[in-house]
C-alpha cells in the first residue's frame, strides 16, 4: 500500500503506541484519586503538558488536552464566545475553515451570534484586508487556521495576530494540520488559541491539545469535575496524553529536517503529473504550502472516481477532507479560491508523510497518469 | 441545526453494514461496473435514434446516453458519464439492464432496478443512480420525439 | 496493593488491550477515508456499534461514541435542551447527581434555563413525589443516575421513566456506575439517553458512549465533521471504541455472576466493620444499591486521612468521587442525604471489583481499625 | 461559570511539579508528620497557660492547641486534630516551630514558615496550615488574656 493521505490521519508510531503501552498496563489509575497509585498517572499528565509545552514554545499551564482536534477546535470558539458573551456576538473566521470552526461558526450564529467569513485570493490566502475590515467593536473571537488541510496553503498568522492584538480580539489558529509539520512556538506565533490532534502527528486517535495563552478568557465546554483546571472536564485519557507528548516530542525534533526532505518530493511529483497530464492545475500553487500537500486538479473527471481508482492500485489519496468522504458537494475550499464547481469535483488531494519514499511517487504518477486518461475517456464533459 | 436521529435516513436492507459515519463502501460489483463499465461511448450519429443529457450544465455528475432502436427495442445503447464511481457504475447497469428491451420495458426502469441489480450502492449515493435511469427517460423522450416528427414530415 | 476505587476506574483488561492493538498497529486508517484501508477501520467502529447495541438491547443507530462518561453526560443535557429550546427552558434532575450533569446544569442555568433538583431520602432514593411535582410543562429533560458513584444506591429508572414518558419529556440516566455491573437493557429499561463511560469497566479511558433511543431530539455538541451521523463530530477514537465494546460484552458476560460474588463480600466486609468500628454507619444501607459499592461514616475523623492512612498500608480507596479529591467541600451526595458536615466529611468509599478477592477484604478491615483508632486518638472532637 | 486560565492561581515555586489537576500530592514529610504527629494531646489543665480552639464548630476542620509557658518561652506545647493530613502534618510542624520559642518569636510564625518546614504542600492544601498558626495564636492571646486577668486579681 502506498499512503498518501497523511493530512487525514498517520500511522501511530511505534515509539508512541510503546510510551503508552505503561499506561494501558501497570500504570491504570486515575489521575485524579488521592493515593500514590492515582498519582502515578497524575504525574504522566504532567510530564507530557510539560513535553508538549516545551516542543510549543508555551508554559505547562497553557496546554489543555482534549479529545482530539475537533474538540479543541469547538472548545477555543464556544469557550471563548461565552466567556466573552458580554462584550460583544461577532466572530471573524476565514472561507477555507475546516468543518470543526465552520460548523461550529454555524452553531454559534443559530444561537445569535453573528459571523463574518473573510475571502481567500485565488492563491487560497485569506484576504488581510477583509480580515481588517470585518473585526469590529463588538468582535470577541478571530479564528484563521494555521495551513488548509485540502491545499496546504499556510495563513499569515503572524500579521492575523497582529491585527487582533492591535484591537483586544483573542485570535484562535487551528493548527491541527501543521503542528508536528512545521517548527510552532506559541510564545513567538502570534494567535491566543492553537488547536493541535495527536493521530495527525504520529499519535493516536481521540486525543488533542488547545493552547491558551496566559490570560485568555475561556469557559469550558464539557463542565463536570475540576480536571484541566476546570476548563476541560472528564478523567484524563492518560495514555492517549502520553502518546500525544511523544508523538509530538518526535515530531518536532526532526520537523524541520522532514520538511526539507519531503518539499522536493512533493515538488518533484507536482511536475511530473502536470507535465504528463494535459490540463492538470496545482490549487494553491502559488502561495506558501506546507510541503507534504499538493491538491491537483484534473478539469473534465471527478476526484472520487480518481481516488477510488488509485485505491484500486493499493494507493490511498482523497478528495480532500475526511469528513466529507461521499459528500456531493463541491469543496467549500477550492469554490473559494475561485475554482468552479466543476473544477472543484475534479480535484485530488496527496498528502505525503514520513513514510513517503521517492519510488513510491514514481508509481504514484503513473497510476494517476492512466486513471485520468481512462476516466477521460468515459467522460461526457 | 438541529438534527434528530430519527430524521436520519437510515441504510435499508442491503447486505452492507449499517454505517452512519459519511463513508464509501461500494462492493465488488459496483467497482467492477466503475472499473470495467459496460457499453461506454457514443453511438456514431447515424445510428442514434435517441439521446439523453442530464445533470447541470456547471455543477455536479453528468451522463450522456445514445440508444439505437428496432422494432421497438433497445439494440444498442451507449453512455460517457462525468461523475464519481457510483455514477459510472449506475450507468453502466443501466445500460445492461436496458439493452434489448421493448421500450416498455425500459420505460419501466428503476433506480431500485440498478441497485438491486449492482446488489446494493452507499446510502449517499443514491442519488447517482437516479441520474443514468433520468438519462435513458430522457433518451427515450427523444426517440419518441423524433419518431413523433418522422411521423409528421 | 490493594485496590478498592473501581468507581474511580478500573484496570484494563489485557484482553480488552489485546483488541485494541490492531488498531494501534495495522489498522490505523482514518474510518471517514475513502479507500478500503479506511474502511476497515470504519468497519471495526460499526462492529464495535452492534457489540454495545447488542450488550445493552438497543438498536446499533442508537448508540453514540465519545470521549468519555462526562461527555456523554454533556451531550444528553446540552443536546436535548438545545434541540427543544423552542419548546421550553426548564430541567429536572436531582440533588445527588455527578457534576458532570450538577455542574452542566449550572452552566445551563447561567445560559438562562431553570432547574431543580429534587431531594432525595435520608436512603438517598431521589424522591418519586418531587419529581413528579418538579415536572411542569416547560420542562424539556428529566436527568437522574442510575446508580450513585458515591454511594452505590440506585435509582428508581423504571418509575422514572414512566413519569416522563407520561408527560413526553425525554429522560436521561447516567449509568456510567451500572453499565458492566447490572444488566441492562436500554429497550424495557425506560430512560431515553444513557451515558457510560469505558474504563468503569475495564475498558480504556477517553471513551464513552450516549445511548439515544430512536425519535430522541437531539442537537450536537461537538459540532464539525459528519461522524456519527452528525451529533458528534471529530474522527473517531477507532481502538477506544472497540475497546469499549469489547470491555462492555466481556463485562456484560459475566455481570451477573459478578454481583451475586460480590454483594455477599461487599456485606461482609460491612458487618466486620460496624461490629469493629464504634459508631460506624453505613450511607444509603438501606436502599437497593449495586452490589460493588460500600460508603463508610466514621464520625470523628476525617474521610481523606483515613484514605492517605489506608494508601501507606497499600490500600486505595476514596471519600468519594475522584473528580473532587482534596476538595475541602463535604459531599454533595451525603449532605443532600441529611448527614451532617462532619459526618460527610468522616466517609469512605470502599469500591470492590472483578479484581477483588475475599483475603483482601480481611485485610482492609483490620487495616481500617488500626487507621480510626489511631486517627480518634488525636481527634479533637 | 467564566474562568480564565489567569485566574487559577498556580503552584508556585515548590519542588513539586505544577499540578493543574485536582490532586493531593503530599511530600514525605508532610506525610511522616502525618502518620508520626509530634506533640499530640491534651497539656493536663493545672499545666495549661494558654488554649485555642479554631474551626467551625459544625463543619471541616478543627484543631485544639494548649502552651505552657515559662519565663516567656513555650516549654510545652500539645495539639489534637479534626482534619485531612494537611491539618494534621501542619500542625504537628506548628508545634514543633512554636516549642521552645518565646512568646514574641512565636507569634512571628507565620503559614508560609509551617510550609517551608513541610518542603511544600498541595495548593488546595494550602489553607490547613493556616488553622495552626490561628490556634497558636489564639493559645497566645489566651495565654496573655489570663495574664491580664493574674495581674488584675
Ligand atoms: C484543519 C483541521 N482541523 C481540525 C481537524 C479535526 O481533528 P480531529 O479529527 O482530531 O477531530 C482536522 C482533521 O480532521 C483538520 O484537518
Ligand atoms: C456517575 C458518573 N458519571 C459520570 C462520570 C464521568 O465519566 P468520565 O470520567 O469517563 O468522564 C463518572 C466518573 O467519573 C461517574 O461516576
Amino acid at each position: 500500500m502506498i499512503y498518501l493521505d497523511h493530512n487525514a490521519t498517520t500511522p501511530l508510531d511505534p515509539r508512541v503506541l510503546e510510551s503508552m503501552l505503561p499506561f494501558l498496563r501497570g500504570a491504570w489509575g486515575n489521575p485524579s484519586s488521592p493515593y500514590r497509585f492515582g498519582q502515578e498517572a497524575r504525574a504522566a499528565v504532567e510530564r507530557a503538558r510539560s513535553r508538549v509545552a516545551e516542543c510549543l514554545g508555551c508554559r505547562p499551564v497553557e496546554v489543555l488536552f482534549t479529545g482530539g482536534g475537533t474538540e479543541a477546535d469547538n472548545l477555543a470558539l464556544r469557550g471563548v464566545v461565552r466567556a466573552l458573551r458580554g462584550r460583544g456576538r461577532h466572530v471573524v473566521t476565514s472561507a477555507i475553515e475546516h468543518p470543526a470552526v465552520l460548523r461550529t461558526c454555524a452553531a454559534l450564529e443559530a444561537d445569535g451570534c453573528r459571523v463574518t467569513q473573510a475571502a481567500v485570493g485565488a492563491d487560497g490566502v485569506v484576504d488581510l484586508a477583509a480580515v481588517e475590515r470585518a473585526l469590529g467593536p463588538d468582535t470577541v473571537l478571530l479564528s484563521v487556521m494555521h495551513a488548509n488541510n485540502e491545499t496546504g496553503v499556510l495563513q499569515p498568522v503572524a500579521e492575523l495576530a497582529e491585527l487582533a492584538r492591535a484591537r483586544g480580539v483573542p485570535f484562535h489558529a487551528d493548527a491541527v494540520q501543521t503542528a508536528g509539520k512545521l517548527p510552532l512556538r506559541l510564545a513567538t506565533l502570534g494567535p491566543d488559541l492553537l488547536s493541535l490532534s495527536a493521530h495527525k502527528l504520529h499519535g493516536p486517535k481521540g486525543v488533542g491539545a488547545l493552547l491558551v495563552r496566559h490570560g485568555t478568557p475561556l469557559d469550558p465546554l464539557l463542565t463536570g469535575g475540576e480536571h484541566e483546571r476546570g476548563l476541560r472536564a472528564g478523567t484524563e485519557n492518560v495514555a492517549g496524553i502520553v502518546g500525544l507528548a511523544e508523538a509530538l516530542a518526535l515530531a518536532c525534533g526532526t520537523a524541520e529536517a522532514e520538511a526539507a526532505r519531503l518539499a522536493p518530493l512533493r515538488d518533484r511529483l507536482e511536475r511530473e503529473v502536470l507535465a504528463a497530464v494535459p490540463g492538470a492545475r496545482v490549487h494553491g500553487a502559488g502561495a506558501p504550502r506546507v510541503p507534504n500537500t499538493t491538491n491537483l486538479a484534473f478539469p473534465g473527471i471527478d476526484g472520487e472516481s480518481v481516488v477510488v481508482a488509485l485505491d484500486l492500485r493499493g494507493i490511498c489519496a482523497s478528495t480532500g477532507s475526511a469528513c466529507s468522504t461521499g459528500d456531493p458537494e463541491p469543496s467549500h475550499v477550492l469554490t473559494a479560491m475561485g475554482a468552479s464547481p466543476r473544477d472543484a469535483q475534479g480535484s485530488v488531494r496527496l498528502s505525503l508523510g514520513r513514510d513517503t519514499r521517492a519510488e513510491e511517487l514514481d508509481v504514484v504518477v503513473r497510476a494517476l497518469v492512466e486513471v485520468v486518461e481512462q476516466l477521460r475517456a468515459i467522460s461526457s464533459l | 441545526m438541529a438534527t434528530t436521529p430519527q430524521s436520519t435516513p437510515e441504510t435499508g436492507p442491503e447486505t452492507q453494514p449499517e454505517l452512519p459515519g459519511p463513508v464509501l463502501y461500494y462492493n465488488e460489483t459496483v467497482l467492477e461496473h466503475f472499473t470495467r463499465p459496460r457499453n461506454v461511448g457514443a453511438l456514431p450519429p447515424a445510428d442514434t435514434d435517441g439521446f439523453g443529457l442530464v445533470g447541470d450544465p456547471f455543477c455536479g455528475d453528468q451522463l450522456k446516453l445514445w440508444i439505437a432502436v428496432r422494432d421497438g427495442r433497445i439494440t444498442r445503447i451507449g453512455f460517457k458519464s462525468f461523475g464519481c464511481p457510483g455514477a459510472i457504475a449506475t450507468s453502466s447497469m443501466l445500460t445492461e439492464l436496458a439493452r434489448g428491451r421493448t421500450i416498455d420495458e425500459a420505460r419501466k426502469i428503476t433506480d431500485d432496478d440498478v441497485i438491486e441489480a449492482l446488489g446494493g450502492i452507499p446510502e449517499r449515493k443514491r442519488h447517482c443512480s437516479l441520474l443514468g435511469v433520468r438519462g435513458l427517460q430522457a433518451a427515450l423522450s427523444d426517440w419518441e420525439a423524433r419518431q413523433a416528427a418522422d411521423g409528421t414530415t
